[in-house]
């Protein structure tokens, strides 16, 4: 089975050339979308072969690289057109490949009668073709090719509804920032294949070869260079600060593309590439604090953004770089394997909110299309109380909503909780520590607040669609409510592969899988790690429940914002006088909440959106791209038409040289 | 004797060369630059290539200049209408005499091939310098010799296309 | 009297020249008897005897022979060469005919003059002394002068050619100069001979003639590589030039200069390379800018591509700074996928074009991508291979160049490379955001494929995918053909 | 005997003359004939580098050049010529149709 492992990015890419090209010709949306499902289905089939032949090696056994042919030799510079398995690529295979067939699945019955739907599933199985290419690269050149297919992809996917203007913009905005993160990943390629070159005479990209290679790194120095070339590579991608702006606006494309592209795998290839050069981000202990750094800030800036949304899907977009700063925080902290596990469980119950959303915005769009109104169907202000409509998909986002918010038992707890636990537990940063976790924990308290306001406000409380549509609303069908079915299933047990020790059910099989893989890291990190500090299992099982208790204020706050204080306290004060002065408390604790916590913070997360995010991010930008076009018009000034003033050109350019050699 | 001699013709020369750039009157810089061209045949035979003098005077002097001086006659062009801005002079001669004066400092500063060929006033004065360079045309140089061939067919080619009459 | 012994003459050398050359005379005459508006069939003509001149050097390859008392040489490096020139020569005829029956000058000469251009380049690639390459590079030059100019009675085209032959003559006085002071500082003007005479009497950058005639010399060719800042003509000239002559120039030449460029200084000028890789150095850097920068301000989709030929330059100094032999076959291997990309961007740009050079504004191009879906992609994939997105052609080339800098320590300018690379997606992004996301205001049915039009797309196609996914033979051949 | 380098820096003079010339003449014709002033300046270069290291090669080299100056010059004032018909200026500072 490993052998042929070169079938899993194949299938997509037959998938892609069929629908591409006779995808117009064959007009019957079944056959479309089955062959594209299909394809992506077999190769998961193939990722599931792989993985059980991986599970029955010895772990020291399990790394297995295949050499498709010679790709470009240089020289003492090998590049091959190699994948590469082992435990971490095997995850994220699963991942890419499972939870892209859902996601195809769902997407027949999201864009049945859209026009260009071949076009839709081309575009997707490229997608996930330039996913698996990223994720099994044997090399960083493999992996490059992937990255930059997978922001080729989301550019064309974005810009899906190309007759909005938005989306175009939205599309050129993301590719652009894309790209200024594929610049900071060739330069941090660059250096390291530089420095291993020059200094050692290892002309290498093989991610193999520079791990058997690593302990030549010197730490910090270089090494911290490098690594911060990365980071901004991941930033990148994976919607960090600075450059997270392009997320929220991405949402613009198919809902679909939203969980697939901008949830569930490719945001996610930023963490995929620190987690893969696990041994050398090591080595910069420098490095290790920034991206913690960045992570944690980013999880509670966009956390407070969130709050302050109303739209369905950017409240989602917010949560999504929110809970990719955990990710990075994970990465910065060197808890590689929570990093990734919460990446696994992040792309379940993400991915079934993001196709929750979607059928909501479809029963919506439905309902409003057959009443002839315009109202916009993506804000919860004009939902409410959706859960009798549409009872499968509220379930389902319930449980993902719980998971997200980190209740014990559900697969976001188990995650989020062994982050923060390593946040606060681990070696490297010292006093840093405790504000890490803070910053997490406040982040945590503030997801379950903005999770659970989107889902009282969508639904539960009165109705507040139009009423003359209310009868056209209805659950969605079948194909789009399995995929939410097994994701949402998947977002409740998910996460018991990989329960912490302390709770001691169930061995940590995920952190043991991905041992082989980080082994080296935790090897190096050695080397600067602050010792002695062992931390007591009490201690472990009071954050594990402080951090519930966080998630329940979270969740009682927007109770008591969105569900208790609406029409309650009128009827209890006509109906039970002595029941007064409780409602009146409890609206009076409300004030409390707004004046000290929940409007500060609406207001701040109001300013870090209008502020930050649209003027110090976009203007940053937009200013740059300014002063490049004015430059641009400057020097397009030089080009008069007059040949006496190139001749002249020509002239001094002679001179200055001539000077420059001769008079040295 | 010899310098002096030198010197008049390198003087008339540059004179000329001086006219070429300034006269108003595109036929004048054009007799002006016959003069330069006979000032440099001049001393080509003072540097002993009398056939590189006899074919300055009639490639350059001879067919070149006739064809400027007919397509000056062609066209009709009277004197130049208005002069560049001062800058412009002032921009055009200033890079034009720095690099004077970069050539001139590289050309004292430097030191010239030390390998001295067979090829000396003997030999010119006993074989003939038209034979020794037709010799040295038909075997050494005979390939460049003959492109030139092709590069004046693609000449007569290009001019027939620009300017024949009908299409 | 005595006779004169005119060594053995080695017709295998330039048989390929020669061939080309034949058929191009053989065409000026059949012209004569060939209507007007079947011209047509002469380019159709001038493909055989290229191909025919293909045919000719493939034999050829692995072997390396001198002739004509070494004044030239068939090398690996040269025959690489010939053949991206002849390529590009095929696919211009291609788009040439239909082009030219627009613009109503029909005209028969300009494919012999197409053939003739293109023996001056290949006496460029291959020429071994400085007498060979010049010659090679003036038969080229007045080629080119006429071919810019062609369309006569288009005032665009001849200011064109004008401003191409001033300008052209005025670097063709600082390239022979340099010459001149070559063949003073070494005696000879053998490029063997130079480096032998170099190495005997460690002549070296103390010995200011030689340094002055390096200079002098790159600067020729950085013009003909449009190397800033002697790159000013390059826009002008291609926006006014036919645009099959366009996309002629901005290829063959190119690659004609940096053949004649690299053979001078590699193998002419070893000694002297700390001095010409700082100034290679300063000029790919200044290229890389300017043409990035001074592209995205453009409307005028062909002045556009100009500029971005300009940082294409650049891209190759960066790969010919470094000296080394990985950045030497990066030359070679860019510049044959280029030859690919630019041409094939052409074509598309001549089939959306009207008479008289209307509609090549890139605003013209809303929502062709719907109306001509197949063009459409083909235009996307020329543009992503130009702009070095993976996995088309250019990238591989980008990346191989820049390595080639990194292998030979000048991490700063690949830095300034990949910078550059990052900026320029930018113009080309936007064609495709015109072409994807604007409504369309026209509905582009004047567009019509010809059989030849579609040939040349298909090769350009290939050509930009083939090398871009399964590089390693193209990757070998290069490597085969460095001249070291 | 003359030295070598004055005619080397007569040369260096009439080339430096037939850049301002290119740099500050309007009339296309007359920057032509700069051009062939400096193309000259070359030659004489060419020639004196040749009779001072004693052998021809130099001198072929002119040779070619004023090959390639005849050339350049038919080519080159039939393109002036085309211009002509079209534009009835060969005044360089008319030729601005494209810029930018």
């Amino acid at each position: 089975m490993l052998d042929n492992v070169w079938l899993i990015p194949l299938f997509p890419l037959i998938g892609f050339l069929i629908n591409g090209l006779f995808g117009k010709k064959i007009k019957n949306e079944a056959v479309i979308g089955g062959i594209g499902t299909l394809m992506i289905f077999l190769s998961f089939l193939v990722s599931c072969g792989i993985l059980m032949q991986l599970v029955g090696m010895p772990p020291e056994q399990r790394v297995f690289e295949k050499v498709m042919f010679p790709w470009i030799h240089a020289g003492s510079f090998k590049a091959d057109m190699a994948f590469l398995v082992d435990p971490l690529s095997a995850v994220m295979l699963m991942v890419v490949t499972g939870v892209g067939s859902l996601i195809h699945l769902y997407s027949i019955g999201y864009m049945h009668g859209e026009e260009g739907f071949y076009r839709f599933f081309a575009y997707l199985n490229l997608f996930c073709m330039s996913m698996l290419l990223l994720v099994l690269g044997a090399n960083m050149l493999v992996m490059f090719i992937g990255w930059e297919g997978v922001g080729l992809c989301s550019y064309l996917l974005i810009g899906y509804y190309f007759e909005k203007k938005s989306a175009g913009d939205a599309a050129k905005k993301a590719f652009v920032m894309n790209r200024v993160g594929d610049f900071g990943f060739l330069l941090g390629l660059f250096v390291l294949f530089w420095w291993f070159g020059s200094n050692h005479n290892i002309w290498t990209i093989n991610f193999v070869e520079i791990k058997a290679a690593s302990h030549l790194l010197p730490y910090g120095g270089v090494v911290t260079l490098a690594t911060l070339c990365f980071f901004v590579g991941a930033t990148g991608k994976s919607a960090q600060i600075p450059l997270f702006t392009w997320l929220p606006d991405a949402m613009e494309g198919p809902t679909p593309v939203s969980a697939l592209i901008h949830a569930a795998t490719m945001v996610t290839a930023g963490v995929y590439m620190i987690a893969r050069m696990s041994f050398v981000f090591i080595k910069a202990p420098e490095t290790m604090m920034v991206v913690a750094v960045v992570g944690a800030l980013t999880a509670i800036f966009a956390a407070t953004i969130g709050t302050a949304q109303n739209d369905i899907k950017r409240v989602l977009a917010y949560s999504t770089v929110s809970q990719l700063g955990f990710m990075f925080l994970a990465m910065g902290v060197g808890a590689f394997g929570a990093g990734i596990f919460h990446l696994m469980t992040h792309a379940f119950f993400k991915a079934c909110l993001f196709l929750g959303s979607g059928s909501v915005i479809h029963a919506m769009h439905h309902a409003l299309h057959k009443g002839h109104l315009h109202d916009d169907a993506q804000d919860m202000r004009n939902m409410g109380g959706l859960r009798k409509a549409l009872p499968i998909t509220f379930i389902t986002f319930l449980v993902s909503t719980i998971a997200i918010a980190g209740i014990p038992g559900f697969s976001g707890f188990f995650s989020k909780d062994e982050i923060l636990w390593q946040a606060f537990a681990n070696p490297y940063h010292g006093s840093l520590n405790i504000l890490l976790w803070g910053i997490g924990c406040i982040a945590a308290c503030f997801t379950a607040f903005y999770m659970f306001r989107l889902v009282f406000m969508t639904f539960f409380g009165e109705c507040r669609i139009n009423p003359k549509v209310k009868e056209y609303l209805h659950e969605s069908p079948l194909v789009i409510t399995i995929p939410l079915m097994v994701l949402g299933f998947l977002a409740f047990v998910g996460g018991f592969i990989g329960m912490p020790k302390l709770l001691g059910m169930l061995p940590n099989y995920f952190e043991h899988w991905l041992d082989p893989v980080f082994e080296l890291a935790n090897e190096y990190g050695k080397q600067y790690a602050h010792s002695g500090a062992h931390h007591s299992h009490a201690l472990e099982f009071g954050l594990m429940a402080f951090s519930v208790v966080v998630a329940l204020i979270g969740i009682s706050i927007a109770y008591t914002m969105y569900m208790a204080n609406k029409s309650l306290p009128e009827k209890f004060t006509s109906a039970f006088p002595g029941l007064y002065k409780v409602v009146y408390n409890k609206w009076y604790v409300d004030e409390i909440y707004d004046f000290l916590f929940v409007n500060p913070c609406k207001s701040f997360g109001n300013l870090l959106w209008k502020g930050f995010d649209v003027v110090i991010v976009d203007g940053v930008v937009n200013g740059t791209a300014k002063l490049v076009m004015a430059f641009s018009a400057g020097l397009k000034g030089l080009q008069s038409g007059y040949v006496h003033n190139y001749a002249m050109g020509m002239a001094i350019g002679v001179v200055t040289i001539i000077a420059v050699y001769v008079f040295r | 004797m010899e310098t002096l001699f030198f010197l008049i013709v390198a003087a008339i020369a540059v004179i000329c060369s001086l006219m070429v750039v300034t006269n108003k009157n595109p036929i004048n810089s054009a007799l002006s630059l016959i003069m330069t061209f006979f000032c440099l045949a001049t001393l080509y035979v003072m540097l002993e290539a009398p056939f590189m003098a006899a074919i300055q005077v009639i490639v350059y002097a001879g067919a070149i200049m006739v064809l400027i001086v007919f397509v000056i006659m062609l066209l009709n062009i009277k004197s130049e209408a208005g002069r560049r801005t001062s800058h412009a002079l002032f921009m055009g001669i200033s890079v034009g005499l720095l690099l004077l004066v970069q050539t001139w400092y590289l050309l004292v500063k430097s030191s010239l091939s030390s390998v001295r060929g067979t090829v000396d006033s003997a030999m010119i004065s006993k074989v003939g310098h038209t034979e020794l360079i037709g010799k040295s045309l038909f075997t050494d140089f005979l390939l460049p010799f003959e492109i030139t061939s092709i590069l004046l067919l693609v000449a007569i080619v290009g001019a027939v296309v620009l300017s024949k009459k009908k299409l | 009297m005595d006779t004169i012994a005119i060594p053995a003459i080695n017709l295998a050398v330039i048989a390929p020249e020669v061939v080309l050359s034949v058929v191009a005379m053989a065409l000026l005459l059949i012209n004569v008897f060939v209507k007007s508006e079947q011209k047509g069939y002469l380019g159709y003509l001038s493909i055989a005897g290229i191909l025919g001149t293909l045919l000719m050097l493939i034999p050829a390859w692995g072997s390396s022979v001198e002739g004509f008392s070494g004044t030239i040489i068939q090398d690996n490096f040269a025959i690489f060469f010939k053949v991206i020139f002849l390529i590009s020569a095929a696919m211009s005829i291609l788009i040439t005919d239909k082009y030219l029956e627009r613009e109503g000058c029909n005209q028969g000469e300009i494919y012999p003059l197409i053939l003739f251009a293109t023996v001056g380049m290949m006496l460029m690639a291959s020429g071994t002394d400085l007498m060979t390459i010049f010659l090679g590079l003036e038969v080229l030059s007045v080629s080119l002068y006429v071919l810019a100019g062609f369309n006569r009675n288009n005032i665009k085209s001849n200011e064109a050619g004008l401003k191409y032959f001033l300008l052209g003559a005025f670097s063709t006085g600082f390239l022979l100069y340099g010459m001149a002071l070559t063949y003073g500082a070494t005696g000879t003007t053998k490029i063997a001979k130079i480096a032998s005479y170099i190495a005997m009497n460690g002549v070296s950058s103390s010995n200011l003639m030689l340094v002055a005639g390096m200079i002098l010399m790159s600067t020729g060719f950085a013009f003909k590589v449009a190397a800033a800042p002697f790159h000013m003509w390059t826009p002008d000239v291609y926006e006014g030039a036919p645009t099959p002559m366009t996309a002629f120039m901005s290829v063959g030449p190119k690659a004609a200069g940096f053949a004649a460029f690299a053979r001078v200084l590699l193998v002419a000028l070893p000694a002297l390379k700390p001095e010409w890789s700082s100034l290679l150095w300063v000029l790919a850097v200044l290229t890389m800018t300017v043409g990035n920068i001074t592209a995205l301000y453009q409307q005028n989709i062909k002045r556009m591509l100009a500029y971005s030929s300009i940082a294409h330059a650049g891209y190759i100094l960066v790969g010919f700074t470094a000296g080394n032999a990985v950045g030497t076959a990066g030359i070679l291997f860019y510049m044959l996928s280029y030859a690919f990309m630019n041409i094939g961007a052409f074509a598309i740009i001549i089939l959306v074009g009207k008479k008289g050079e209307e509609n090549s504004n890139v605003s013209d191009y809303a929502g062709f991508g719907y109306r001509h879906p197949v063009l459409g992609i083909a235009f996307c994939i020329f543009l992503f291979s130009l702009a070095g997105i993976p996995p088309a052609a250019g990238f591989i080339g980008k990346f191989y160049l820049f390595s080639g800098a990194i292998q030979a320590g000048y991490i700063w300018l690949a830095v300034i490379g990949v910078l550059n690379s990052a900026a320029s997606v930018y113009y080309y992004l936007r064609v495709m955001v015109f072409m994807y996301f604007k409504e369309p205001t026209e509905d582009f049915e004047w567009v019509k494929l010809t059989p030849a039009f579609v040939l040349c797309l298909l090769i350009a196609v290939i050509g930009v995918l083939v090398p871009g996914v399964l590089p390693g033979l193209f990757l070998e051949l290069a490597q085969k053909a460095v001249l070291m | 005997m003359v030295s070598l380098n004055f005619y080397l820096v007569l040369s260096a003079i009439l080339f430096a003359i037939g850049t301002i010339g290119v740099l500050t003449r309007r009339n296309a014709i007359v920057i032509f004939m700069c051009v062939e002033l400096m193309l000259n300046a070359v030659n004489l270069t060419f020639i004196a580098f040749s009779k001072y290291l004693g052998n021809l090669d130099g001198q072929i080299f002119v040779f070619f050049v004023m090959t390639v100056a005849a050339a350049e010059a038919a080519v080159g004032l039939a393109l002036m010529i085309a211009y002509f018909k079209n534009r009835e200026s060969i005044d360089v500072e008319d030729m601005n149709l494209m810029k930018w």
